[in-house]
Formats: C-alpha cells, structure tokens, sequence
C-alpha cells in the first residue's frame, strides 16, 4: 500500500535539506509550516519580503503586534539578532542572490525547472504577481513544496509548463506528497520515493519522464500530529 | 527655520489635485497611513493613479479612496486578498486600470526615481509575460529587462517619530515601503505616531532623512486597518471614524 | 577706484543668496566657508557627500572625531537633527535633485553655464573626478564662487570651456570678487558688479558676452575681517 | 549555530588569492579597516584590483598596501590628496592602473552589485570625456549612460557594533561604503570595535543585516591613519605598528 505524505511530513521532509545557517524565505501558505519542523541544533534566520531577517513564530495572541506581520500578512515575531530593512533593500537582497533557499508553491513545475506559481491564466482572475518573480529569480536555491498531483488528478510535474511561467529554469528540487525529486541539467531525477510505490507507479503520475531508476532511495518520515 | 509640522490632516493633503500619481506607504495591514488617506477622500481629487503593493482592504483606507470613486488606476504587485472585494469588483467591472509588477521591481522603480536613477536592468521577469515589449541586455551571459524609474507627485507615509525637519523613524515592519517613497514623490506628506524635539532621534537611527519630507502631520494613536476590518467597519467620510 | 572682494567676502555675498530652510552642499576648498556667512535667522541644512546632512561647524580641538569628518576630509561636527546615511543613499539625493543648491568652485565657466572644475587636463595629473560630476548635475541650482579671473589674468567666464568640462549647462550663478552673474538661457547677465567698476571694464575682463547693462546693480558687502 | 567570529585578523584575511578584486570601506581616513589592511599585506596575494574612493594616504593601510607592491590596479573616484604620494609616484611610474569612476556611480554601482542589477541608467558624466564609448538612453528627454554593477571577490569593512551572526552599525560618518560594500562581494570581512550578544543591538538599528557578512573580528582600539600620517609612521609589516 503507498503511504501518501501528509503536508506536515512534507515540510519535514524538506526542512531536513535546509542547512544550519541557512537563510531562508518561506512562500506564503503550506511552505510556511517548513518552519516548524527544522531540525534541533540547526540555526536558520527566515527572511520575509516585508523587510526582515530573524522572524521567528506566530506570538500568543496576546503579544500580537500589527505592525510585526510576515509577507503572508500573519502576525510573526523578531528573534535577538534580527533586522528590519525597507522594501527596496529586502529586494536587494532577494535579487542580489543573498538568500540561500526560497520554498515555493507551486501550480507546476517543468523538467527544466521552469515553474509555474503565480497565475493560472483565467480571463477572471486579478493578476497578482506579488513578490514571486523575484524569489524564484533570486534565490540560490528555490524548492517546491506540492502535492505530486491536483486535486482532478492532473500532473504537476510536466515535460513544458501550460500556465504562465514565474520563472525559467529555476527549480532545485521538489518535495510532493510522495518523492523528492531534484531538477538536474538531464531532467527530473527522483531521489526519493514512498515505500510501496513503484517507479513506474510515480512515472505514470508525473508528466515529464523521470530519471533516477537505479539510485533513488526512500522517502522515510515520522509520524507527526 | 525649518518646521515640517502641520496642525491638520485637512491642511496635510490640502495640496493634492485631481489626475495626481500618489505612492502609499503600507504592506498588508502594517504602515498605512489611514488617516492621510481618510483625509484625501474627505477633501476628494479624481482620476488619481495610486501606487501601493495591495489594493486596499475591507473598507477603509485605500479600499474606501478606491470605493468613493477617486481612483482611476492602481499600480500594485498584489492586488488580490481575502478582503480586497472592493478592488475585484471595480477591476471586473471595469471601472479601474490596474498596472502590476513584481514587488521587488516596484520598490526598486520608487528607489530609482528617488535617486536620480533613469532605468535599470533586472532579471525578474524574464521569460514571463510581463517582460513582454521590454528592453533587453544581456550581461555576462545573463539576461536582464529594462525597467523606468516611477515618480510621483505626493507619497502619503506613515511613521513612527518624526520632528520638525521631518527625520523619520518607522516601527517594526511598518517600514516596509515608507523610506524609498519618501524619496521618490515631488511632495512627501507623513502622519507620525509622535511628533519629537529636534535631536531626539540619534542622528545613526534617522532612517528617513528629513530632506525628503515635506508635510508632517501627528496622528498619536492611528486606528488599525486590520481591526477596522475585522469589525467590518466603513469609512464613510466627514467625522471618522 | 575698483574694490575687489576678499574671499569672504565673496563668500557673504553668495550667502546672501541661499534662502531659509535650503538644502545645500558646498564644495570642497573655498566654497566651505559660505556656511560662515549664512545670515542670522535662516536654518540652512548642509550636507556633506560622505553620508551627512545637518553638519555643523569646524569642532573645538578637543573635540575632534576623526569619523566625523566632511568631504573636504576636515573634522565637523553635527547638529540636532542631523542623519547619518551610507554613500549609494548620499549620492541617490544629490543625483535624484534633492539638494537645493551645491557652491562649487570652478577653472571655467562658459557663456552657456557649462562647468569646468575638476581637470585641467594637463598630461602629468592624476586624474581624480570625486563628487564633482554628481553634484553638478545633481544639485537643483549650482552656484559658483570664484576670483573673476586666473593669477594671470586669464578669463574664467568663457564662450566655451577649453578645460574637460563637469556638466554642460548646469551653472546657475557665478559669484566672482567683483561681480554676480546669472546665465540665462540667452547667455550670461550681470546682476550686481563692484563700483567703480564700468561694464565695458567688467566685459573686458571677461571672456563671455555679458548681457544686463542696463539692469545691473551695484555688489555692496560689509568689511569682514 | 551560525558563528562568523574569527579569533585572528590574519586568520579572517587568509582566504583572499592573488587576483582578487576587493572592496576596501573608507573615506578619507574615516572608517578604513587599517588593521585588516594590514594583515593582508602580511599574507601577501598578489596583483589585487582595490576599490575605495581614495587611493591611500601617507604610508598605512591602504597606501601601505600599495607600496609593498600587491596591488595591480585602482579603482576609485579620486586618487589624488594631500598625502597620496604613494599612489602618485607608482601611477606617474605607470605601475599601477587606474580606473576613475564619478563618486556617485561608483557607490551605485557597488550597490548595483549587491541588489542583482545588471546596470543602470545616470546623468553622471554626461558631455564629459568620462561618458565617451558608453551606451546611452534617453528617458523624458534627457540623457543617461548606462553603467555596470561592479561585483568583488571580497569586501574588508571596518564597523562599530557587530554580533555573531554579522549584524553591523557604523559609527558617525565612518558608515560611508561599508554598508552598500559588504552586500557587493562574494566574502565580506569586517573588523567591528566590539563584538555584542546576539540581540544587543535593537532590530530597527541594525545597518547591515548579517546576511551580508561572512567573516568579523574585532579590533577594540583601532589605530587612527590620521594620526599615523601625522606621525609619518610607516607600516612596515609583520608586527606592527
């Protein structure tokens, strides 16, 4: 039987790449939650678009201070040794390729890297780009954090993304609800998969053809709340 | 002498006419200037251009400006939010122009017109449909867009303390867009928490430096937007709230 | 007889010229002691190219901070009210028009307002540029103090600059020791000049056409010691 | 645990390779890291290309770095001074070359570097012989040249406050090029007057942001190159001064 990854074992999953004394931009939504699982011992300072570095956790609600919100406008908090910066120097820092690792959402991502985040391309919707071209753009090392497939079952993972691309050959590795799959100079190559899903098993629910046959190992998480 | 300092919000904004381009300060719910902007619809210039990362939330503040008809254009990154019906339905139905651009290239177009600065070359967008019709350069092997500088004529600022030359300081993450808006717009109006004796801020911890301000007005305990919201409270103009 | 004016007095003159509340940048060398000058009543905010505004005057030896020093390299001090900024933040304000008026003193100064002051072009200098191109540019009026003519007599207000210029057409006013001429777009016009002094002799002792010979007045300073 | 103290200026320096391009912090003789200068004329690299607005003064730091003969070229906005004949004589000599660039374009361009822009757009220079051979715009009719950001291997930059993780303030003046030179290069290096707990200096102070720092070390007592070029103290390499 395949084990699916729940959004908590995603984040966990992908946190463990993230290097003591990494710095860190965390996308808005599910990459959010990435914060929480960081390993013991490891000393990360998150950045946030909004102008800082060494954001720690949401507060109780009554130390709430409205003036201290995250890119995703949540309340958050400063941890001692922490900055704020204005709007055009936290953008410095994003494009000026300061930031080790971005972790983004994604609507789909190519075998090139190339990812798709931002807009789905509906006549209705308001375009809002936000700061996502620069992230993806900007950062060292941009991971994904998705579900392997959508909701209907589409892929995510395709041979040419079909919505509006954020950025072009940008994507390091992606974490999905059921591998770890890096983005190589080749194509995509699985790194990881869950116990009980065979190769071919995750060939046939991803959209450009996988390398990594051979090397891939599993995709081992503990069981969180 | 030089003092900066203005009695009323009404006599702050009394200077903004129709067809201005207005930067305000503020991302999300942090470091909006509510009440410079409550006192700009109370005195009612049209057709304004207004360039903000959101698009207004609830109805207050921006949203209430964009509600009361006064606004013809938005140039923002992210206009859409959970509370920005306002702006979606204008937008749908037409009656609003909207401009976006990626965040980090809307701060550094506003640092580029402060500066002095005629056009840069930035790599975001770049293989995306907003570098359509764009300048290119390629630099060492890599490929930029060129992008205008954004000037205004007024920037509406909300700060932390300030004093009669206008130095500026910001609280937390409220800074966000203040410092490089300031900068870039022909007259800089700010509402300050509190209004300080010349020399009460260090002079190393001046983030704004009052050469870039022209109007400071003192709003002691400016109201939350976010809470404004949550109570589901309008602007309606006049008297408050 | 025709009066000369002492630097000082120069300097008084074009004092008289900067307005309450001003903005302004002097120049490294004569132009500094304008701010000796400046008269009772008016708040003048001077900024200095290495990261100042609100500097104040030459400190009491004692006092002496060499990391407070001004763009000429002397030490100054700062007044309430005065900021600190790093040089890309200095530069954006002299470049984005934010200082009102910058003194500068000039080798040439052509008919057109083009500025020559950083280069004689000899093949032995060293060729050294500093502030200078920023803030001619930069400054929303350039005022320049200089003698009317060299040591030896050579025109320093000219038809066209022989010296590698600064900034063509950037010259607002010249402030010379024996006269106040402003450069209109129709060419340099005599706003005061010393008694005793004809303006056939002032025309003769400049290597421009003046204009303004029916409108000029007279340049009256105090004795300064 | 993120920890970029080092115990030795020597230590902090003996990364730096023959060739490499480096920013060095300064003004005048405010804010120099002479004793970083030092001790990387004691380790010795070969052919640098430096960047600082002056080109040395009397015989320490910077000129002393010249004058053991490391250095291949400069690249400042004004080289000449009342005690740059360390730098003169080798320019006149033709051992050393010199690249002039306007002060305010040199500071753009060290902070276009850092802010990942691949040029921009000034008026600086324009109809001057230092324009000749760049590439023009014109944006609302005037003219701009186009110029390049300019990245380094490694910044030396001397502070005031510094904490573990590389947060930094400036003292006075001193701040000058070290804020925008510590984001331009590969690896910054600063020699900070004392190095605080990690929270010590409050989070709307900070000017440089640890991000932009690799290596600090602190020097308590940092030597005045004034009042060694007063004293026409020579540094002579090794132990001292």
């Amino acid at each position: 039987m395949t084990e699916i990854l729940s959004r908590e074992q995603v984040a966990w999953r992908l946190a463990q790449d993230i290097g003591d004394g990494s710095y860190v931009n965390l996308g808005i939504g599910m990459p959010e939650i990435v914060a929480n699982y960081i390993p013991d011992g490891r000393e990360i300072v998150f950045h946030s678009e909004n102008g800082i570095l060494g954001m720690g956790p949401e507060p109780a609600a009554i130390e709430i201070e409205y003036d201290l919100i995250n890119a995703g406008k949540k309340p958050v908090t400063i941890l001692p040794g922490g900055a704020f910066f204005h709007h055009a120097d936290s953008f410095g820092m994003i494009r000026g390729g300061h930031i080790d690792i971005c972790v983004l959402g994604a609507f789909q991502v190519s075998a090139k890297g190339d990812l798709a985040n931002w807009s789905t391309g509906g006549p209705d919707a308001v375009p809002s780009v936000g700061g996502a071209m620069d992230l993806a753009l900007g950062a060292q090392r941009v991971l994904v954090m998705t579900d392997h497939n959508t909701k209907n079952g589409d892929f995510k993972i395709v041979e040419e993304c079909t919505y509006p691309p954020t950025g072009l050959g940008v994507v390091g590795t992606v974490c999905t609800d059921i591998a770890v799959i890096d983005i190589s100079a080749d194509g995509p190559v699985v790194r990881e998969k869950v116990s009980g899903l065979s190769f071919d098993d995750l060939q046939s629910r991803t959209g450009a053809r996988l390398l990594g046959v051979e090397s891939c190992g599993e995709l081992k998480v503990p069981v969180l709340d | 002498m030089i003092d900066k300092t203005i009695e009323t919000l009404a006599e702050a904004v009394s200077l903004i006419k129709d067809g201005a381009v207005i930067l305000v300060s503020g991302f999300g719910e942090s470091g909006n200037p509510t009440e410079l902007t409550h006192a700009l619809i109370d005195h009612g210039p049209r057709e304004l251009t207004l360039v903000n990362n959101n698009a207004g939330n609830g109805h207050v503040g921006l949203a209430a400006l964009l509600e009361a008809g006064l606004v013809s254009k938005m140039i923002c990154s992210y206009p859409r939010s959970s509370h920005s019906e306002v702006f979606n339905t204008m937008y749908r139905e037409g009656r609003i122009e909207l401009e976006v651009v990626p965040q980090g290239t809307l701060a550094e177009r506003i640092r580029a017109a402060g500066a002095g600065i005629g056009g840069f070359y930035t790599r975001t967008t770049i293989g995306t449909s907003l570098a359509e019709g764009k300048e290119r350069r390629i630099y060492r092997g890599e490929e930029f867009v060129l992008e205008d500088p954004l000037h205004a004529d007024f920037a509406l600022v909300k700060a932390d303390l300030a004093d009669r030359w206008g130095n500026l300081t910001y609280r937390m993450a409220a800074r966000n867009f203040g410092p490089i808006m300031c900068t870039a717009a022909n007259t800089t109006i700010v509402q300050a928490r509190k209004i300080v004796d010349l020399g009460d801020i260090p002079p190393e911890q001046v983030v704004t430096p009052g050469i870039y301000v022209d109007r400071v007005v003192e709003v002691t305990n400016p109201i939350s937007e976010r809470e404004m919201i949550a109570k589901d409270i309008r602007y309606i103009g006049g008297e408050g709230p």
